[in-house]
């Protein structure tokens, strides 16, 4: 096993007919994914203008960590580079609109360039594993930010300045927003889609274990690719949504379209919604960015350390995700009929005994 | 430590690991987790309640007129970003001491709304639009830098606010026909300029120049503005060259930089970049023993921790400003003087003011002059004055061309002297003549 | 003579790589954690060297002492009230927590020590040696046999000392260590607090020789972690070897016409993909611990 | 066993005896001449034999004789130094474990490797999915559930992969290879750490395993168990072959004797004196002195330069 190999999973659930649980639960994850993108849908009812940008914000930093879930949640690679696939997407619409080309050509281009980019990067890259396969991936994101810059890709410094849309900015605000949202939707529909597949299954047993799951006749390293180029298209789109959208881009410093910072956003949301689930990326990036933003208007110049405080607090006390807690809290062990009280007493001791398996 | 609530106490594994996993598992009780269930949620909700709270907090009163301001408090820009949000309240302070922005009959108090952005433009512009549409703010003042100015001007477009900004030069921000953004500061055009017509000025002036900058766009700007006024004016530049921005190490750039000067070192060497590459620069030139005539950056030297930072090796460095406490404009604003503008700021902060700090408080007096002068605040009325305004103050003369840019304003070159900045350049301000030339490291 | 001079800048900067990742490079190959609040702890040290000098006026060489005591404290501290309660979790709880320790102890030192730019400008810092045209600054070159030191000393400690072979064994197998008696826990307090000493040392010379702001942190991270997968795991060489390696790269293609300064990060990125697709392990890794 | 005709040569030299029921068959699987190599130390040292369709063949060694290492090699997670390693006629040193897998080739681990985050079930569902068959997921489920059904962990099939014992952690790595539906079973070492009971167990199975067609390589240590259900048995020493012959011809032969009960009694009898507490009771798995010795045991961090 290498350094990446996973949790030993005590809180699993030793739940009774485990199939008719998997499926309950499989539907129960995609209605509630669906469920709060029709919630988030009726942000532009309000007609709050900075409500809209906010929640725009938090859908394109689902569909980051949707997209890394496949990566990063179902694979179980550490992909820290993710970010690059948002900015290839990002600078083919940018590149695209500085010359004149339309909006949509540059959204496909820059999927179709991420994709395969996914896919040429993937074949030496993901023969690493562990933290490895973490620094080589990190490294070509830096690295392409940093030849975009050097070579003035764009504008001096790589800094782009696109002109908006030719339509009213609300009516352009809220497109962008539906856009996003559709692309949640999208990835949410995929990752059901991989839960139940093939592909998904082997994913799952590469996380694992690849050795095994080379064994019996998975050909790892093709899936791997697979998920990797899949990671790449919903990220690549966000970022070309995100280039239209928000119109200023820079390659590097902070938020920068190659900035490793999303690449860390994408790993916390997915991490406490919960890496490997359908609906986890979600609800982490909603709880996430949600957090980053409201925090930052209401504590000020000590977000940063109220920030870094909750996420020391959420590895140590919740490293398994939101949605697998809700999982332990709620299900009886196998074959035994519990009342609700004692299901929810037998799960915080299954996550209280999983925690300190963490340490020692 | 904040870190860890109550829940954890029992579980520091001072015993064997074998002991603290049968502790773990079987003896202790739930109770701690389930608190932490309680509390967790409770304190984010709490949070959440919070933040609604204070985003409800900033309306307008009747009297009030409520400037916001998106700065970088967190990040790589916080530093610059710091002196901008002091100079914004600088400004706010003196204007309510001073009865406020009179309308009419009416005065008006002024209260600045700021919020960090953690140097991130996109965090910059949600804050932007949660200033005008939540917050309601009347008018917007500048974030940092030229990135998050590009990305925040198009808001305040969108929304007819206009925006006086102070710390965002790049030709970039004027050339999009934005009726609603003004920039106090000279362009980056200017930057290098005026050191260059500070040297070229002395009886002996240099001959030879190296230009080295950051890959950002504004530094980029400002290094191929240096270059075309150097290649008009017989100053031959023997190096151009280009370095990541916020690189940690230039030796590289400075081995190449030596010698390039058909084998000695360049009369001049210009820097455009930040300030840490600045002192970087300095650092490194010392350590390889570069010993050029004249040293000049962009951006450090006008920054106190610059002369802090260096010591001794930061006499002689020049640097250009937008402002300078030396310089002698009698202005019609709360400040009235530079010097005095330097005594209230110093007695504010205990520190000396960076010109980021002055042409701040510069934007607010713009503003502060145009609405008076267009007697309503109205954001139409007040753009429409801010357009036609001309007005001398402490900072200098607020005059903006059709672009939004302040053209008349002349940018001042300074010199670190004996650990003092002093203003070497144009003539006019100037209260110190320009040292030349630097005498080798260590005896500065 | 530019190409010696180039020489002499890769091998200064080189072993200040070589600092700035061995403590890293310490707590990765024992307690298999990226310790993302490396480049933090580097700056903490910076701080604790330029107080020393700035308001004790001690000589930075006892400054770099000082950080290294200072870090070594505030390491074994962050060990046993944060890591060890995730040590056996998987990587990415790891990667979180440190995270989460960099984001804090960033913010908090910007919040105490606000951002200026520091540096320690002691009397030494102008003496260069010259050969010619080379020029060889003398306290540059005392910073980079320092790192080669403590890359020695810490060689010698694992190997030779009783201590150091139960960190060594503790890093092998750890259930094993602890059937032969050794406390897992306090093994990897030690381990981490060297790692935190080591990088208060390589944020001392930060200090003397270039200068230093809170938001760095993350730079050197990064360093420190690249610098690692160049050189390999397996032993204290390895952060030396992948440290004048990272050197090599960003000094000779920054130095290269066709390549340039602008560039040097990229290369020196493209140079850890290939090193990495090439020998997965680094230039001096060994096998890993499975 | 198609075109297994073509290559015959490949068992020919090692003078293995015709002991077997299908002697004249061509092999299912032939090594060649295979050497592995771990930095300078062989592993496996120009190793020939066959294995014919439908036998049993035991494989027995000291510690650090190079088993581990043969059944990488033939599974595929290893590639040879030197070497031809045949499968049904064709040359398979090349081909990755995944192919090998679907070509009919499955294996167990030494040390259990269950995917733990999956339910007992699920784990030998993925066997079936992506195995020689590559069956859809419903038929998958049954094969899942007939394969359990026959190893004994019907009634565990909803515990997770780290939540079973050692003895159902080897069932589980049985019936995951058995649900691939393979025609060469590599079995490694699947009944160290078992009791009695449990072992005569296995040994019923792996009967009625081959009983059904499969030809199964055991790798073992227990040599009572072996013994009981190998067509023959072949010896390894230092990755060499010492000895090919009936299990009785084998554990008769001085040599072997020498070699191996020697060596192992000697250590079984340090063991004792140590204390029997590594028993199976322990719930460890097979404990790292009883593993062959791999690269991957190397340690991590060596302190000298040397």
């Amino acid at each position: 096993m290498a350094t990446h190999a996973p949790a030993r999973d005590p809180l699993a659930g030793t739940g009774a007919a485990g199939v008719r649980r998997e499926s309950r639960e499989w539907l129960w994850s995609l209605l509630a994914g669906v469920a709060i993108l029709a919630a988030i849908a009726l942000v532009p009812l309000s007609g709050d203008d900075a409500a809209l940008s906010l929640w725009t914000l938090i859908v394109m930093f689902c569909v980051l960590a949707q997209g890394w879930n496949f990566i990063g949640g179902y694979a179980g690679y550490a992909a820290f580079g993710n970010v690059v696939f948002f900015g290839i997407g990002a600078e083919a619409v940018a590149l695209t609109l500085l010359n004149g080309g339309p909006f949509w050509l540059g959204l496909l281009l820059g999927t179709l360039a991420a994709g395969l980019f996914a896919f040429l990067l993937g074949l030496p890259v993901l023969r690493l594993r562990g933290h490895y396969f973490a620094i080589a991936t990190l490294g070509i994101a830096e690295a392409l930010g940093e030849l975009v810059a050097a070579k003035a890709i764009g504008g001096p410094g790589g800094e782009v300045s696109l002109t908006p849309p030719d339509l009213d900015f609300h009516i352009a605000n809220t497109l962008f927003f539906y856009g996003f949202l559709a692309l949640s939707l999208l990835t949410l529909l995929g990752t059901a889609w991989l839960a139940r597949s093939r592909f998904g299954v082997a994913l799952v047993a590469i996380r694992e274990n690849e050795e095994a799951a080379e064994a019996l006749g998975i050909p790892t390293f093709w899936y791997k690719v697979g998920a990797f180029v899949l990671s790449a298209l919903p990220t690549a789109l966000a970022g070309g949504l995100y280039a239209y959208w928000f119109l200023s881009l820079q390659p590097t410093g902070e938020g920068g379209v190659f900035d490793v910072g999303y690449s860390v956003s994408m790993v916390l949301m997915t991490f406490l919604g919960g890496a490997g689930t359908i609906v986890g990326p979600l609800i982490g990036g909603i709880i996430i960015e949600y957090l980053v933003q409201t925090t930052t208007v209401a504590f000020g110049d000590i977000h940063g350390q109220l920030l870094g405080a909750l996420i020391i607090l959420v590895t140590i006390f919740l490293p398994q995700g939101l949605i697998r807690l809700v999982r332990e809290l709620t299900v009886s062990p196998a074959g035994v009929k519990l009342s609700y009280t004692r299901r929810f007493t037998e799960g915080v001791r299954r996550v209280q005994r999983f925690i300190a398996s963490n340490g020692i | 430590m904040a870190a860890h609530p109550g829940t954890s106490s029992s579980s520091f594994p001072v015993t064997s690991a074998p002991a603290v996993l049968a502790h773990a598992t079987h003896a202790r009780a739930p109770r701690g987790l389930l608190r932490l269930c309680v509390l967790l949620p409770l304190a984010l909700a709490s949070l959440l309640a919070a933040c609604g709270g204070s985003s409800g907090g900033g309306g307008t009163s009747s009297n009030t007129l409520v400037f916001g301001a998106p700065v970088s408090l967190t990040g790589s820009l916080s530093h610059e970003g710091t002196d901008t949000l002091n100079g914004y309240k600088l400004w706010a302070e003196t204007v309510n001491a001073k009865g406020g922005i009179k309308v009419g009959n009416t005065s008006y108090q002024v209260q600045i709304k700021s919020f960090d952005d953690a140097s991130n433009p996109t965090t910059s512009t949600q804050l932007t639009r949660q200033l005008i549409t939540q917050d309601k703010v009347n008018f917007l003042l500048g974030p940092y830098g030229t990135t998050a100015t590009l990305a925040d001007e198009t808001i305040a477009q969108q929304y007819k606010i206009p925006m006086v900004e102070g710390n965002g030069a790049a030709h970039s921000i004027f050339a999009k026909s934005n009726p609603y953004i003004f920039g106090v500061l000279s362009p980056a055009s200017e930057y290098a300029k005026t050191m260059l017509q500070a040297a070229l000025a002395l009886p002996t002036p240099p001959k030879t120049v190296a230009i080295i900058s950051a890959n950002d766009s504004f530094s980029v700007e400002v290094a191929n503005a240096a270059k075309a006024f150097a290649d008009s004016n017989n100053l031959k530049v023997t190096y151009f060259q280009q370095y990541p921005a916020n690189a940690t190490d230039l030796t590289t750039v400075l081995t190449a930089l030596k010698t390039s000067n058909s084998g000695g070192v360049p009369d001049m060497i210009l820097g455009s970049g930040h300030e840490n590459e600045a002192i970087v620069t300095m650092k490194q030139a010392k350590q390889l023993g570069i010993n050029a005539k004249l040293y000049g950056f962009t951006v450090g030297p006008a920054l106190p921790d610059f002369i802090t930072t260096l010591g001794g090796d930061s006499n002689f460095v020049l640097g250009s400003s937008q402002w300078t406490p030396q310089v002698k404009y009698q202005g019609q604003d709360v400040f009235g003087t530079a010097p005095n503008f330097e005594q209230m700021y110093k007695a504010k902060y205990n520190v000396e003011p960076s010109y980021q700090a002055a042409e701040s408080a510069a934007t607010g007096l713009a503003f502060q002059f145009a609405i008076e002068k267009a007697g309503s605040i109205a954001p139409d009325k007040v753009r429409d004055a801010l357009a036609n305004l001309d007005v001398m103050t402490f900072y200098g003369e607020l005059k903006f061309d059709a672009s939004g840019a302040n053209v008349t304003k002349p940018m001042a070159t300074i010199q670190i002297q004996s650990g003092q900045v002093v203003t070497v350049f144009p003539s006019d301000i100037a209260n110190a003549q320009l040292k030349y030339p630097t005498p080798a490291f260590g005896s500065r | 003579m530019p190409n010696a001079q180039i020489l002499v800048n890769w091998l200064l900067i080189g072993s200040f790589y070589a600092a700035v990742a061995l403590g890293f490079s310490l707590v990765w190959g024992i307690m298999n954690i990226v310790n993302l609040a490396h480049g933090s702890l580097l700056i903490l040290g910076a701080y604790v060297a330029y107080f020393a000098f700035t308001a004790l006026h001690l000589n930075p060489f006892i400054g770099i002492i000082l950080a290294m005591l200072a870090l070594f404290v505030v390491g074994w501290l962050i060990q046993y009230i944060a890591i060890n309660r995730v040590i056996r979790a998987p990587l990415l709880v790891t990667f979180m927590l440190t995270f989460g320790l960099d984001l804090l102890i960033t913010n908090l030192a910007q919040q105490f020590f606000t951002a200026n730019n520091r540096a320690i400008n002691s009397s030494l810092a102008g003496v260069n040696l010259t050969l010619g045209a080379i020029v060889i600054p003398v306290q540059n070159v005392l910073a980079a046999l320092i790192a080669v030191l403590l890359t020695a000393a810490l060689s010698l400690f694992l190997a030779r000392t009783r201590t150091g072979n139960a960190i060594l064994a503790v890093g092998m197998d750890r259930d094993a260590a602890r059937l032969m008696g050794i406390n897992i826990a306090r093994t990897y307090a030690l381990t981490f607090a060297l790692g935190a000493a080591l990088a208060g040392a390589a944020g001392a010379m930060l200090a003397m020789t270039l200068q230093f702001q809170p938001v760095d942190a993350g730079q050197y991270t990064l360093f420190a972690f690249v610098i690692v997968a160049l050189g390999g795991l397996g032993t204290p060489w390895g952060a030396l070897a992948g440290g004048l390696l990272f050197g090599l790269a960003t000094t000779l293609s920054g130095s290269i016409q066709a390549i340039g300064p602008g560039l040097q990060t990229t290369v020196a990125f493209a140079v850890l993909v290939l090193v990495l697709v090439l020998r997965p392990r680094g230039v001096l890794g060994k096998a890993f611990y499975s | 066993m198609s075109s297994a005709s073509s290559r015959p040569t490949a068992s020919s030299p090692s003078g293995s005896p015709d002991a077997t029921p299908d002697a004249n068959a061509a092999p299912i699987l032939a090594l060649d001449a295979v050497t592995k190599r771990f930095g300078g130390l062989p592993a496996v040292d120009d190793l020939s034999f066959a294995v014919r369709p439908g036998e049993v063949l035991g494989i027995i060694g000291p510690n650090g004789a190079g088993k581990s290492t043969l059944i990488g090699l033939i599974g595929g997670a290893l590639a040879p130094t030197s070497g031809v390693i045949t499968y049904a006629g064709r040359a398979i040193a090349d081909l990755p474990p995944h192919r090998r897998a679907h070509l009919g080739i499955a294996r167990t681990f030494q040390i259990a490797q269950p995917f733990v985050g999956l339910d007992v079930r699920d784990n030998v569902i993925v066997g079936a999915l992506f195995g020689r068959r590559g069956l859809r997921r419903p038929e998958a489920a049954r094969v899942a559930d007939e394969v359990l059904e026959r190893v004994h962990l019907t009634h565990k099939a909803m515990l997770k992969g780290d939540q079973l014992t050692v003895a159902d952690r080897k069932r589980l790595e049985m019936a995951r290879a058995l649900a691939t539906n393979p025609r060469l079973l590599l079995l490694d070492e699947v009944m160290a750490g078992l009791t009695p009971t449990e072992v005569a167990q296995a040994v019923e199975l792996i009967r009625a395993i081959n009983r059904d067609g499969v030809t199964v390589l055991v790798v073992e240590h227990i040599m009572r168990a072996i013994k009981g259900v190998s067509d023959r048995i072949l010896v390894l020493h230092h990755g060499r072959k010492i000895a090919e012959d009936l299990p009785d011809e084998v554990l008769a032969d001085p040599k072997v004797i020498e070699a191996y009960l020697g060596e192992r009694y000697a250590r079984q009898r340090a063991a004792e004196r140590e204390g029997a507490a590594t028993s199976a009771a322990t719930g460890a798995a097979t404990s790292a002195a009883d593993a062959d010795t791999d690269a991957a045991e190397e340690p991590e961090w060596k302190g000298g330069l040397a």
